[in-house]
């Protein structure tokens, strides 16, 4: 086969006009690619897709769909490269020309249809509360931003309940959004669709505008950096961590329960971490618990791992020996937690699926910092759940 | 006859007086409806000034200076970024045309710079007609 | 809640026969009676005795900081202040005209003010419409809650919509009526020069009696003086013996250099006034 | 009522094809207070400036216009006629028909109009034109230089080999820099200690250099030709006049500090010279680590000194030198490399910097040259990572420029001291200088391998303990690189030294964002700065090697020459002055001088201005609310009456 290759420099102006600017900074370094937490274990190279896309060259197909946008590039990164921009420009540009994966064709799908990524009903979006909340008036403090994977995906609902619980226990002034709203767009962003994702935010930011919302919880790390950073609109976006952390630091709810010296890790969620910057929130939680022995993975904070849920790899299928989840369960098994900890239905979801196929769902329970914290509150909510996923 | 405007310049010596000698010694044409008063730096330009100019009857104040961090002086461009920037809004809000001013950073280098400016300037003054709100009739 | 006037009165007189009494100022600026209740008086007490003179009231809208320059420093001076007053002393330490450690600041927090001339409630439409003073040292009363935040340059939106003749025509009829009285820059805190630039001869920038190329000269100088520095109390207009809406040009001038250089005038004592400073990023996009 | 003379020249064809010359004289002529106006083919030429002469004599001219060339080209020239004719040279005007007329025009109709009003205008501002007298002043010969490394010194002794007497002050208790830490320098790989020691022993000796170590600047006033510098003397606690560095108190002392000159891979004693050729060769105490001031008691190095040199009383104290220029050569600090948490630095002990390993290779350092890690072993493997904090925008954006061959260079010596297999970890290999890609490609030959990729990550072995594991990828085969070694060295950006901006306020030097001292031009005048007669040399400016250094202080020194040569200094006359009547002390004139001229004169209660730091800018004129400042030669009368001209026609 020949080496041969021409620079089609057309296809470098596509992927810049897409957002990709940031491509001619980049000196290729290979920082990306040495900090990259899928480098040691799969064949995806960040610097790789970087530069055949200064190049616009053939091949970058192969790159394209791996990275999980976890950030640890982008920070480290001497050139100040937003590599994140890139690799969602380029799969915009190529997933514009018919070349969207099997396994996200679902996703998108069921995203343009009914606006959510779980194909749920969009009038059961709020089923999981079964009448028992409110929907969020201008009356209201906080908007409790319900992710589409906490209403609808049943390991997660959980989270949703939790939620709510501890908002009213708190004394929270807050509502629901009704069921028509849609995702906050922000995986079907990363995965380059950003037609559609200008589609979803447009449709909720009227939401917002109708019913006066100014301040918002999310119990999602990655709605929380959308509304953030890609919604352009000024909003007051706390992650429930944070609004959680504050109140307990007040007094305002005081954890009760003691966990006779459970030991727990905490993962920082990449979206939370640093999307974010929230490092410390969760951990305050956490240490706020009565008996709980808190323990550090030895990546932790700015330096943590990724769970490999970002970026669209939710959605898709990775082989044993290339998931970032099972490497991330064993490392927060060696530190003796019996409990790995995280903030983002996302992480949540992946350790489930790891901690099953590892076989160590018994030795490790994945749970949110936010059932911690209900358990220690005394609030059962383990009355049985609707199954509320249609898949 | 068609309507050839007064343009006041206000140079400084060590930029754009020096870009615009250059624009000269390369022989580059450009209209001459300007007339360039030489000062040390832009940061000599009083406020003032430029409201004199407009009632004096000068159609348009073109105003040049070093780029910003190559000031002869350090920093005086600097400060003239700002208090030109005052100028300019406090003319435009009393409704004198918002393109009858302006300022533009022309190294000693740049004498293509300074006559493109110019010409292009000209051109702009010439669209807008003859300035009669600040100038004084006589 | 509506403010008490009587009470900040006398929280007032207590303060300042306090201060005087003490010895740790040797005047205090406030409020005496004029020769109506609509008219108090910029006010002087020296001793304690004089305490007794001190009125407020809801028409006592003078600037007390205007005073504040024509004592020789080091004076050690206490001044009654609203909340754009306050804005005034925060500036003139910025220009260091006064020294912090000089001022007892006694800070009136107060809703409901005057205009003498007009009766009108004094609001965000003719000043910064603050309700509490920035930087005190006593507070004479409860803070002010409650009132609607409205931008103070709301009152701009028609101006700013108005075509360039149409300004032009409105600035012209405006600044055709002025008598050249200098009302205004006797009433700004902010106008201590002396002699203003107006009335020099060498060079002579305009003409000095009213007619129409001097006074532009005059007030567009003069709201470029006051750039970044303009607190928004309002006095100069409502000095202005022929009511020329001056406050709306100043209002202007100081939201472009809020936008353009991130800071509003007197509002801390860490600021360097705008204009005579630069951040060497600041925007070439300021100049187009 | 002025008598103008107006002179239009031709300039051959060069003016005169597109300006009717003859045409503007006759204007000039119509014009008020103008007693004379002529044209002429060359008026720079000898008759031209001897008919000029001629006139303001004939006459009695008090103001001259010359309509020619640019001010830039001429101005000088007719300022001479009018000096050398009895009239003040500031009383001439330069109309520039050529630049930005003649030349820029074919039309000779335009040409002439705008020629005619600039004439106007010129003529307009000449009425008010004043005559102003230079000011003369007296210049100190002497020459402070601050830093001792080898800038300073370079510099110190070119200056004194001249006559000069030089002020050498140096904060650290030695002279020498950081080049007296080195074992080697590339490309030559000749001993540092040897091409340094002779010169730090030359400035001991030499009788013009006054050698101030322990010292700091703690003020500077004046200007130009005039400094009055206060220096800090710190206390030593060693009578250095009557010590006779016998050493016999650094043997008893029972006190331990870091050693700064080893890196802290050693300690030292409380009462020390750093190194053994450390100039001066004297002790002074280390306060902090003294037993006696910990504790109240010991002094055994007071009872041990024969000489009587202990001084526990001493005080800091200061003094204030006079001299005519100052050259400023700090030098830099290494980047701290411990918040690059993925570098390990300071965490793992098989990390190094690069000035540690500096003193590993030196045979005066902790380990008498030999290469050990701080467990003892000898590192089998070795990896060094290029441009930490250097081109990175979350640290420092610039290249350091000198760690890619002092990388380089201890990949040799570790080939030559240890068995170790030595990896480079780099992005670009930047080899420009002479002798530079032959010490490259000599490197290569000794069969270091080069990783084209920048170092990531520094981790334990899981596996052996003690032994790290670097990661990279290198970006020649696009695959990741996992290598166990046993050291890392980094090799950190260089920065300003961490006083480098305290320096500049007291200098009146501006930095860049990271505290780098600005030159006057980046081209044509490196070593100058913005503040007349203060001078640059070395890394303070900018990272470089030695010879680039070096080059540097002969060149400043020469700039100091310049200055401290001449016996007397003309100031420039058009400075800027107060008018105390109309000075409303608002200080703005104060707070954005670039030069610190305008003060405020407390007594007075307005602002003055020291026009021997003035350069005439005018933007305290500009700034001036009331007008009370006076811009020589740019006064606002002038500009609006030449204004009020040029808009005239």
């Amino acid at each position: 086969m020949s080496q041969t290759v021409t620079p089609y420099l057309e296809m470098s102006q596509a992927i810049m006009e897409a957002g990709g600017e940031a491509l001619k900074k980049c000196y290729q370094c290979g920082t990306c690619t040495g900090t990259c937490p899928w480098t040691p274990i799969t064949h995806f190279n960040i610097r790789k897709l970087v530069r055949f896309g200064q190049l616009g060259l053939d091949g970058i197909e192969d790159l394209m769909w791996d990275c999980s946008t976890c950030k640890f590039c982008v920070d480290r990164c001497p050139r100040g490269v937003e590599i994140i921009d890139i690799v969602t420009a380029i799969r915009n540009v190529y997933s514009g020309g018919g070349m969207l994966p099997q396994s996200l064709r679902a996703f998108v799908g069921s995203m343009s249809a009914r606006g959510n990524p779980w194909s749920g009903d969009q009038s059961k979006r709020n089923d999981w509360a079964g009448g028992k909340y409110p929907l969020y008036t201008a009356d209201h403090e906080y908007l409790f931003w319900t992710c589409c994977t906490v209403c609808y995906d049943p390991r997660n609902v959980r989270l949703a309940r939790a939620t709510a619980e501890i908002l009213n226990l708190a004394g929270i002034s807050w509502g629901m959004p009704a069921v028509d709203v849609n995702c906050c767009g922000e995986s079907l962003r990363k995965v380059g669709d950003l037609e559609l994702f200008d589609r979803l935010k447009n449709n909720n930011l009227d939401y917002f505008k109708s019913q006066g919302v100014s301040k918002i919880i999310t119990v999602s790390p990655h709605c929380l950096a959308t509304f953030k950073k890609d919604y352009g609109e000024d909003y007051e976006v706390l992650h429930f961590s944070e609004l959680m952390a504050k109140l307990v630091k007040e007094g305002k709810i005081t954890p009760k329960k003691d966990f006779g010296g459970l030991k727990v890790t905490y993962h920082d969620p990449c979206y939370l971490g640093r999307h974010s910057g929230i490092y410390d929130a969760p951990r305050d939680l956490l240490k706020s618990l009565p008996g709980v022995e808190f323990v550090e993975m030895e990546r932790s904070r700015e330096q943590s791992m990724c769970c490999g849920g970002g970026g669209g790899g939710l959605w898709m299928e990775k082989a044993k020996g290339e998931r970032l989840s099972d490497l991330r369960i064993e490392e927060a098994m060696a530190t003796g937690a019996q409990v790995l900890a995280t903030a983002c239905p996302y992480c949540i979801t992946m350790f489930e699926d790891s901690s099953r196929t590892l076989n160590v769902d018994e030795q490790i329970k994945i749970k949110d910092v936010t059932e911690l914290l209900l358990e220690s509150l005394d609030i059962n909510i383990d009355e049985p759940v609707v199954d509320t996923c249609a898949i | 006859m068609s309507f050839e405007p007064k343009i006041l310049g206000i140079a400084c010596n060590w930029c754009t007086y020096t870009g615009a000698d250059l624009a000269g010694t390369t022989r580059l044409q450009y209209p001459q409806n300007l007339r360039v008063v030489r000062v040390m730096c832009s940061s000599r330009i009083n406020p003032s000034f430029i409201f004199r100019a407009f009632q004096l009857g000068a159609d348009g104040v073109l105003v040049g200076g070093c780029h910003p961090g190559d000031c002869h002086y350090n920093t005086g461009n600097l400060y003239a970024r700002r208090r030109l920037a005052v100028t300019k809004k406090i003319l435009e809000f009393s409704g004198l045309e918002p393109g009858r001013f302006r300022v533009e950073w022309i190294s000693a280098s740049e004498g293509n710079k300074f006559a493109e400016v110019v010409t292009e300037f000209t051109e702009q003054i010439k669209n807008l007609g003859p300035q009669t709100k600040f100038k004084i009739e006589q | 809640m509506a403010t008490s006037f009587k009470q900040i009165e006398e929280k007032l007189k207590t303060e300042a026969a306090k201060l005087l009494e003490s010895g740790s100022v040797s005047l205090v600026l406030a409020y005496g009676k004029g020769y109506d209740e609509k008219h108090p008086m910029p006010y002087v007490a020296k001793c304690a005795s004089d305490v007794a003179n001190i009125v407020f009231n809801e028409f006592c809208t003078y600037n007390m900081a205007r005073y504040l320059v024509r004592y020789p420093r080091g004076t050690k001076i206490a001044v009654a202040v609203k909340a754009a007053d306050s804005r005034a002393v925060i500036q003139l330490i910025q220009e260091e005209k006064v020294k912090r450690e000089d001022l007892v600041i006694l800070g009136i927090p107060v809703s409901g003010m005057k205009n003498p001339k007009t009766g009108e409630t004094i609001d965000s439409k003719t000043t910064c419409g603050l309700y509490n003073p920035v930087l005190y040292d006593v507070l004479l009363g409860e803070e002010v809650h409650g009132q609607p935040v409205v931008s103070p340059y709301d009152v701009l939106a028609g101006y700013e919509a108005m075509d360039k003749d149409a300004r032009w025509a409105f600035w012209q009829k405006e600044f055709d009526r002025c008598i050249r009285c200098y009302a205004c820059r006797k009433a700004c805190p902010m106008c201590y020069c002396d002699p203003c630039f107006i009335d020099q001869t060498k060079p002579k920038w305009g003409d000095k009696s009213p007619e129409p190329a001097g006074n532009l000269m005059y007030h567009l100088t003069r709201f470029h003086h006051l750039a970044g520095r303009c607190i928004d109390c309002g006095e100069c207009s409502r000095a202005c013996p022929v009511d020329i809406p001056l406050y709306l040009f100043h209002k202007k001038v100081a939201k472009e250099c809020e936008e353009m250089f991130g800071q509003a005038a007197g509002m801390s004592i860490e600021d360097k006034p705008a204009l005579v400073n630069f951040r060497v990023d600041d925007s070439d996009k300021i100049l187009e | 009522m002025s008598r103008i003379g107006v002179f239009v020249c031709h300039c051959g064809l060069n003016i005169a094809k597109t300006v009717r010359v003859s045409e503007l004289a006759e204007f000039a002529a119509t014009l008020p207070d103008v007693v004379v106006a002529k044209d002429y083919k060359f008026m720079c030429s000898t008759p031209g400036q001897e008919m000029i002469a001629n006139d303001i004599k004939e006459h009695r001219l008090d103001r001259v216009i010359v309509t020619a060339c640019s001010p830039l080209m001429h101005e000088q020239t007719f300022r001479k006629v009018l000096a050398a004719s009895g009239l003040n040279q500031y009383l001439l005007s330069i109309v520039n028909i050529r630049e930005q007329v003649s030349w820029v025009t074919h039309d000779i109709e335009e040409g002439t109009a705008k020629s005619k009003a600039l004439l106007n205008g010129a003529v307009n501002r000449a009425r008010l034109l004043a005559p102003l007298t230079s000011r003369v002043i007296d210049v100190n010969p002497d020459v402070m230089v601050v830093g001792a490394g080898i800038a300073g010194i370079q510099a110190a002794l070119e200056l004194a080999n001249t006559g000069k007497k030089v002020y050498l002050v140096e904060k650290n208790s030695t002279i020498g820099g950081h080049m007296a830490q080195f074992d080697k320098t590339f490309p030559t790989l000749d001993c540092s200690a040897c091409i340094l020691t002779p010169k730090m022993d030359n400035v001991l000796q030499h009788k013009n250099i006054t050698l101030m170590t322990s010292c700091e600047v703690t003020e500077v006033k004046g200007f130009v030709g005039n400094f009055d510098i206060t220096v800090k003397q710190k206390a030593r606690y060693v009578d250095h006049d009557k010590c006779n560095a016998c050493l016999a108190c650094t043997e008893k002392c029972p006190g331990k500090g870091v050693s700064e000159w080893d890196e802290g891979l050693v300690k030292r004693k409380a009462i020390y010279i750093p190194f053994p050729q450390a100039v001066p060769q004297k002790p002074v105490i280390d306060r902090d680590a003294c037993t006696y001031f910990i504790k109240g008691k010991c002094r055994l190095c007071e009872k041990v000194c024969e000489q009587k040199a202990i001084d526990f009383e001493q005080q800091d104290t200061s003094t204030t030198v006079k001299v005519g220029a100052v050259i400023v050569a700090t030098g830099y600090d290494l980047m701290d490399t411990k918040p690059l948490l993925q570098y390990g630095y300071g965490r793992y002990p098989g990390v190094y910097n690069a000035l540690e390993v500096e003193r590993l290779f030196n045979s005066a350092g902790p380990t008498g040259g030999k290469v050990t890690l701080r467990d003892g072993r000898e590192p089998q493997a070795i990896a060094i990572f290029h441009c930490i904090g250097s081109r990175d925008k979350n640290n420092y954006e610039h290249c350091s420029r000198v760690c890619c061959m002092y990388s380089l260079k201890f990949a040799h010596l570790f080939k030559e001291k240890t068995s170790a297999d030595v990896y480079q970890f780099y992005i670009d290999m930047r080899a420009a200088g002479k002798g530079y890609e032959e010490f490259y490609n000599r490197i290569i030959e000794e069969d270091v391998k080069f990783i084209r990729g920048k170092g990531a990550r520094v981790a334990e072995s899981a596996d052996e303990p003690g032994r790290l594991i670097v990661e990279a990828e290198d970006t020649i085969t696009g695959k990741f690189i996992k290598l166990p070694v046993d050291m890392v060295v980094l090799s950190p950006a260089m920065k300003p030294r961490a006083d480098s901006k305290d320096i500049a306020r007291l200098f009146n030097l501006s930095t860049d964002k990271y505290g780098f001292f600005m030159e006057r031009h980046p081209k044509l005048a490196p070593l100058s700065t913005m503040s007349e007669g203060i001078f640059i040399a070395g890394v303070c400016q900018s990272p470089k090697d030695i010879p680039d250094t070096v080059a540097q202080a002969y060149g400043a020194a020469a700039e100091a020459l310049t200055i401290v040569v001449k016996d007397k200094l003309e100031l420039e006359a058009t400075t800027a002055m107060v008018n105390p009547a109309s000075c409303c002390a608002c200080l703005n004139c104060v707070r954005v001088c670039p030069y610190g001229a305008p003060f405020f004169n407390e007594q007075k209660g307005v602002s003055e201005i020291n026009e021997a730091l003035c350069k005439g800018c005018g933007l305290c004129a500009s700034v001036c609310p009331s007008s009370a400042i006076i811009a020589r030669h740019f006064t606002n009368d002038q500009v609006l009456a030449e204004m009020e001209g040029l808009m005239e026609f």
